[in-house]
Formats: structure tokens, sequence, C-alpha cells
């Protein structure tokens, strides 16, 4: 178990460096010739408008909450879903009572409208 | 005898004599452990970014012939030696980062993009004896990645200091999490078919039944989720050029742009090879073939490579498949049809398997997938009767909105 | 000082660095990558003490979602402030002092606790703590009322967070 | 496993009082959910020490943890739709500038 964790942590070491030494390669070897107009923000050749930090549509957060909870949700099914082979048929009653809980959330977000892209 | 030893392990054999040698040399158990872990991922990262210049190659040959064109064809005999001239010319390239940007936040953003890529081989199970590791929670640490990837999207995006990428960040992000739930969602069936979440176990349970055959719904459902997670056509709403010109990666020039590109790829063949492993057995999933002694040579570990590298060659190509040959889904529709449509039937097909797997456990093993199989043509046939209905409804009421305006 | 001693102490730095960084730094959206990183070494800290499954859900769950939610929302309310100026109330001495008031006194409280510098036993090899963990949630001698009570508060987070951020919006 | 297990407790009191501070000392609002954040996995550290150092067979601990991540999320979910909400009709995150039930 111990070890399991030690190679993923060198495997997450090597998959940094792995990356940075072509890019280290990269800004020792390639030329450097800044200038203002070469590093203006693109926006394929018209002059940039406002601030490029803008602000955005309050509907991304929708889906990100709603991914959230979700998101939460299967972490509890996963070790349910270890135990079903275990374990008697009231079992797989209960994982299905906690979708079924959270499924009416998703039906109430979707009658309230909220996930309509508007 | 040794070479025998070497074909049936390879990496059991090679570690046994370099424990031999170092022991020899005087250096600690623990160092050894570290020394021989380090080597080992050495040579699957290595391995891993070989194969990743490979589909690079193999991706522009693929899309000229999707297009009807021949693709590289210039240096080296049918442009094999081209995306080697790519990657030369990318690290010779000026690299510029825009005034504005956020430097720290801007480097670090493709860095941790491909590692979030290569950290997928930590647990990609080569054969039965070449892998990195059988964790025990292997298919949540798929998710984990997924996660990396995520945040190194909108690192990128923020830090370029442009609205496009920003723009782009955004939409990928929100079409990456969305999608998320009923990828994670189809992964828990073979989860539960299989009892065990290490990718090991998964493969050596489906060496009787695959488990596309036994769930055929969640394989398409995780086929389209994965798609959406790799951000590429028809959810490839992130470098839509007609309105965002590249992106989240707008900015991006020189191997930084490289490294985006090539994690793309090498992400795209590595979920290839994780279809393989959950749903088409993996290197094994010869219907037990394997046991018979004429076909006993199925089971050698380079063999396995090699059943799985096409398996997951053919996963990537089915992915550029569906890339080239459909157009790009407008925001709305991908995020509705997502909540609305793959949420909602992935969790059905979970309650289903679950409950399924449960009843029919008593039963012989052509009964069983007879069973799984039925079932879920049954909730697919429902699926599209409800969607006909639905349509049907809507066509109505349009037809009479019509009737009712030209009166 | 042995190896896992090393690495929990570069881990430990790790996190109350990326800690300090989060309360201090004056962009926002450092505060939330930072708080990513901090994150990200407790899930570390999980994986030492063995309890792999945490380790992982800890990147799924506050790095995949809630890290992406904050983000969010920082983007969504930026219009004003830009950051800019003090980030923090004028009486910030006082919350240090109490903040090292507090560290003092649990710290004192820790090392004088008996045995509290024991080490943890092996776990032995028959003991299949993923599984045991799925059992213990769902079995009813255990935690299977905290385990439903779970999704109902979920439930109850995502209709309320819903309604409130329900933007005006009449279907 | 040589690690004692003060030196969990004591990263964990740590995490904690960071969090705090940032809880009490920050304007904005966002940055105070930032510090809450931090409180929580100050606990979750403790709760998965004492499973492992006192019996790992017993699941509590890790029970305990995983109801504590989706405790963080509703806490999340929930607080940052208010800041977003209040935003929306006052246009400030600051938290002491949302003061309308004073009176």
């Amino acid at each position: 178990m111990q070890n399991e964790w030690l190679y993923i942590g060198l495997f997450l070491v090597v998959g940094i460096i792995v990356p940075v030494v072509p890019l280290a390669f990269a800004a020792l070897i390639s030329p450097k010739k800044p200038n203002p107009i070469k590093q203006a923000t693109y926006e394929c050749g018209i002059e940039t408008v406002g601030d490029s930090w803008v602000q955005f549509k309050a509907q991304y957060y929708v889906f990100a909450l709603v991914f959230l909870v979700f998101d939460v949700e299967t972490v509890f099914l996963f070790p349910w879903a270890l135990s079903l082979k275990q374990l008697p048929l009231f079992v797989v009653l209960e994982g299905i009572l906690f979708i079924g809980i959270l499924v009416a959330g998703l039906v109430y977000t979707w009658r309230k409208g909220m996930l309509e892209w508007v | 005898m040794t070479l025998a030893g070497f074909l049936n392990d390879p990496i059991n054999f090679v570690a046994q004599w370099l424990t031999g040698l170092l022991t020899g040399w005087g250096f600690s158990n623990g160092l050894i452990t570290v020394i021989l872990y380090f080597i080992g991922i050495l040579v699957l990262v290595v391995f891993a970014m070989l194969l990743d210049i490979g589909l690079v190659w193999v991706e522009r040959k693929v899309v000229a012939r999707f297009q009807d064109r021949l693709g590289p064809n210039r240096i080296g005999p049918f442009g094999l030696i081209q995306p080697i001239a790519d990657i030369i010319k990318l690290v010779i390239k000026e690299d510029i980062t825009p005034a504005g940007a956020d430097k720290v936040v801007f480097n670090i953003a493709p860095v941790l993009a491909a590692m979030s890529v290569i950290s997928l081989w930590a647990i990609l199970p080569l054969s039965s004896k070449i892998f990195g590791v059988d964790l025990n929670v292997a298919v949540l640490y798929l998710v984990a990645a997924g996660a990396l990837g995520t945040l190194s999207i909108i690192m990128g995006g923020w830090a370029s200091n442009n609205k496009y990428a920003l723009l782009g960040a955004f939409r990928m992000v929100a079409n990456m999490v969305s999608y998320e739930i009923p990828m994670v969602v189809t992964l828990l069936i073979p989860v539960i078919l299989a009892d065990t979440m290490s990718v090991q176990g998964i493969t050596q349970a489906q060496s009787g039944m695959w488990f596309a055959i036994l769930s055929p719904l969640a394989f398409v459902i995780f086929f389209i989720s994965a798609i959406a997670e790799l951000g590429r056509s028809p959810f490839d709403l992130v470098e839509a050029e007609s309105e965002l010109t590249a992106g989240f990666n707008v900015e991006y020039s020189g191997m930084k742009f490289g490294w985006f590109y090539a994690s793309e790829l090498l992400h795209a063949f590595t979920f290839g090879g994780f279809m393989a492993v959950l749903f088409f057995g993996g290197y094994g999933g010869f219907f037990g073939l394997e046991k018979l002694s004429a076909f006993h040579w199925l089971t050698n570990p380079f063999i396995q490579a090699a059943v799985f590298i096409a398996k997951a060659m053919f996963g990537y190509w089915a992915i550029m498949w569906v890339k080239y040959s459909m157009p790009r889904i407008r925001i709305d529709h991908m995020l509705a049809f997502n909540w609305k449509f793959l949420v909602p039937l992935s969790l059905v097909v979970l309650v289903n398997t679950a409950i399924l797997n449960k009843l029919l456990a008593g039963l012989p093993a052509w009964g069983y997938t007879l069973g799984m199989f039925l079932s879920n043509v049954i909730i697919g046939v429902v699926t599209i009767e409800i969607l006909r209905a639905y349509g049907r409804k809507q066509r109505k009421s349009e037809q009479t909105l019509a009737q009712a305006m030209r009166n | 000082m042995t190896a896992d001693k090393i690495i929990f102490l570069l881990i430990g730095v790790l996190i109350l660095v990326s800690a300090l960084m989060v309360v201090t730094t004056r962009k926002l959206i450092h505060a939330a990558l930072w708080l990513v990183a901090a994150l990200f070494g407790v899930a570390v800290l999980y994986a030492i003490l063995q309890a792999g499954f945490l380790a992982v859900v800890q990147v799924v769950v506050y790095i995949g979602a809630i890290a992406i939610l904050f983000i969010f929302a920082v983007m969504l309310t930026r219009r004003d402030m830009r950051d800019q100026g003090p980030q923090t109330r004028s009486n910030w001495w006082i919350a240090a002092l109490l903040g090292l008031l507090i560290l003092a006194g649990l710290v004192f409280l820790i090392i004088n606790q008996p045995d509290v510098e024991r080490t943890a036993a092996v776990i032995p090899a028959g003991v299949d703590t993923l599984r045991n963990l799925g059992t213990a949630l769902v079995s009813p001698d255990a935690y299977v009322l905290p385990f439903e009570v779970a999704s109902v508060l979920l439930l109850a987070a995502l209709v309320g967070a819903v309604y409130i951020a329900g933007f005006g919006k009449k279907s | 496993m040589s690690i004692p297990l003060s030196w969990y407790l004591i990263l964990a009191a740590a995490l904690f009082c960071i969090g705090l501070y940032g809880v009490l000392s920050r304007k904005n609002a966002i940055a105070i959910l930032l510090g809450v954040e931090l409180m929580l996995n100050a606990v979750n550290v403790n709760l998965v020490a004492f499973w492992r150092y006192l019996d790992p067979a017993q699941m509590a601990g890790q029970v305990f943890a995983v109801i504590v991540f989706a405790v963080a999320a509703a806490e999340v979910a929930v607080g940052l739709a208010l800041v977003i909400s209040v935003y929306r009709r006052r246009k400030t995150v600051v938290a002491d500038e949302v003061d309308l039930m004073k009176w």
C-alpha cells in the first residue's frame, strides 16, 4: 500500500520533469526579441477593447454547482458499489434511495429552468 | 532459460537482476526500491512520449484521409519524420508571453496539462505483468487526473490576459465538469460488475465476457462523455475557431503550445486504452480462448501488451472518426444534452445494473449475460420511444402555433 | 530521521506555506490556486496515512469541484475591487494574535496528552480498508443513517443554492 | 510508519489556526470561505490520523471524513451562491458592507 503511493508520487515527479525539460531547453535556445506589438493581446489583428478579465455569465456557476453536488454523490457511491456483492439486496435499495434523493434536486433545478442556457 | 524468464515476466526479471546488481554495490533496500521505481517510471514515460510523437503522425495522416487529402508525405517515408521536424520547430520558435499575462500561472498551466495525462500511465495495465501500479482505487484515480487537467485549462485561460482564452477556458470547464458526471456514473458500472476498483481486477473479470456486451448502454455513455472530457469535436467548443480564434491556448506559442497539443493527443489515446480496459477486456478478454492449450501464447505479456495497444488504437481511431465527421454542437445544446439526457439515462443504467447484478447472480453465465444485455436493450428502446414521443409532441405544438399564426 | 518523516515534513511545509499564502495573498485567484496546492498536500497526507480512497477523493472533490467553483465565483464577482488596496481588515492583528494564541493552546494540549507520541501499527494484510469503508457506510448497524442524511444535506444545498442563485429567471 | 501521531495533530492545529486567521482578517467574502475550507481540511486530517493510529479496523474516522466532504461541498455551494447573489444586488463582495440585517 505504502509503496503503491510512493510509486504514484515518483510518477508525478517524473510527470513534472518530463514536460519541464523541453520547455527549459526551448527557453535556452529560442530567440528572444520581444516588442510591444508582438506581446499585445491577440484578437485577430483588431485593437483590444477594454479589459480582458471581463465578467461572465452567472449561468456557468449554476452548472458548476449541480456538478459539485453530483460529484460528491459519486464519492459515496463508489464505496457502496464495492459493498454490493457481500451485502443483501436492501443495500442496493439504500443506494437507490440515495440516488433518488439527489435526482429530486436535479428535477427541481430542471423545473426551475436553471438548466436552460439563456 | 534466461530469455524465457524475460519473456514471461519482463519487469520482475529486470528488477531482480538490478536488485542483485545494486545490492552488490552496497545500496540499502529502500534506496534500491526508489531507484527501481524511478527507472521503471522513466521507461514507461519515455515509451508514452515516443508513442505521443507517433500519434501526431497518425492523427495528421488519418484526418487527411477523412478529408480526402494525402497528409504529411514529404519528410521521410510516408512523412514519418514529420512530427520530429514539428518538435524541432516548436523548440526553436520564439516563445511569446503576452504583456499583462500572469507569468507564473501562464507557465505552470502547460506543465500541469502534460502531467495530468502522463500520470494516467501510472495505472494503465499494458499487460498482466507490464504495468505501473495496481491501485485499489484506480478508477477514481482516473477521475482525479482529469480534475488536474481541468484545472490546467482554467489556469491557462485565465493567465493569458485574453478574452477569447478566458471564454474558451470557461466553456471548456463547464463542458468538462458537466460530462464528468455521466462518465463517473458509468465508471461505477464496471466497478459493480467486477466488484473491484483496480484495473487489473476489472480486466481479469472480463476474461469470459466483455462488459461492453453486459452493458452496451454504459459503454456508449462513457464513450460520449469521454469525447467531451477530451474536448474533441463535436464538443470542441474550447477551440471554436470561428468564434474564439483558438480557445484557451490562443496566446500560447512554441513548446508550451506543443505540450497542450501533445497532451490532448496522448489523452485521447489513453482514454482509448481505458475504454479497452473498462469495457473490452483490456489486454485479455478472449472469451476463455486463452485457456485452450493451442492459444496459451495469448497470455504472454508481450502479446497482451500488443493486444492492448491495438485495442487502444482502435478506441483512439473511433474517437478520431467521430471528431472528423461531426459538426460542432452549440453550447446550450451540449449542456442540455448532458443534464437532461445523459445524466438521467446513466443513473437509470446504474440502478438497473446494481439491481440485476444482485438478482441474476444465481443464474448460469449465459442467463446472466442475456439478462444484462436484454435489460440494456429494453432501456435503450424505451429511451428512444420517449424521445420520439417528445419530438412528436414538440412538432405538433409547433405546427399548431404556425397554424394559429397563419390564421 | 527516516524517509517517511522527511516526506511528511516536506509536505507539511508545503501545506502550511500554501495555507499562509491563501490567507495573505492579495489576488483572490492566486489565493484559490494556493488553496489547490494546500489541498493537494493534504491529499498526499492521506496517502501517507494509507487512506488511498480519501486521497483520491480529496483531489476529485476539492480540486476538481470545489476549487473550480471558487474560481468561477471569483470571476463572477470581479468588476469592483480589482483586488487592489488592502485585502485585510484594519484589525487583522487581533485575528493574528487570536490564531497564535489558539495554536499555542492546542499545541500545549497536544503535547501534554498521554500516548500522543505513538506510532501507527501496521494494518494487517487481510484487512481491506476500502471494502470495510463501503460496508460501514451502508450496513444498518453502522453508518447508513449518516449516509442517507448526507444525500438529504446535498439535496438541501442544491435546492437552496439554486434558489438563491436564481438570478431572477422565471420559467 | 514511524511518524508520531502528535506531528499530524500539530500540523492540523496549525492549518486550523491559519484558516481561522483568514476567516477573521479577510474582507472579501469569498476569501473568508477559502479560510473555512482550510479549517475543514484541518479537521479531516485529524479524523484520518486518529483512524489510522487508533484502530484501522474501525471505519468511523474515514466515514466522518467522507461526511465532512459532503458538508464542505454543501457549505461552498450555498456560501458562494449567497456571495454571488449579494454581489448582483449590491455590487459588493466585502462582508462588512453587507449589513442590512444590523438594525
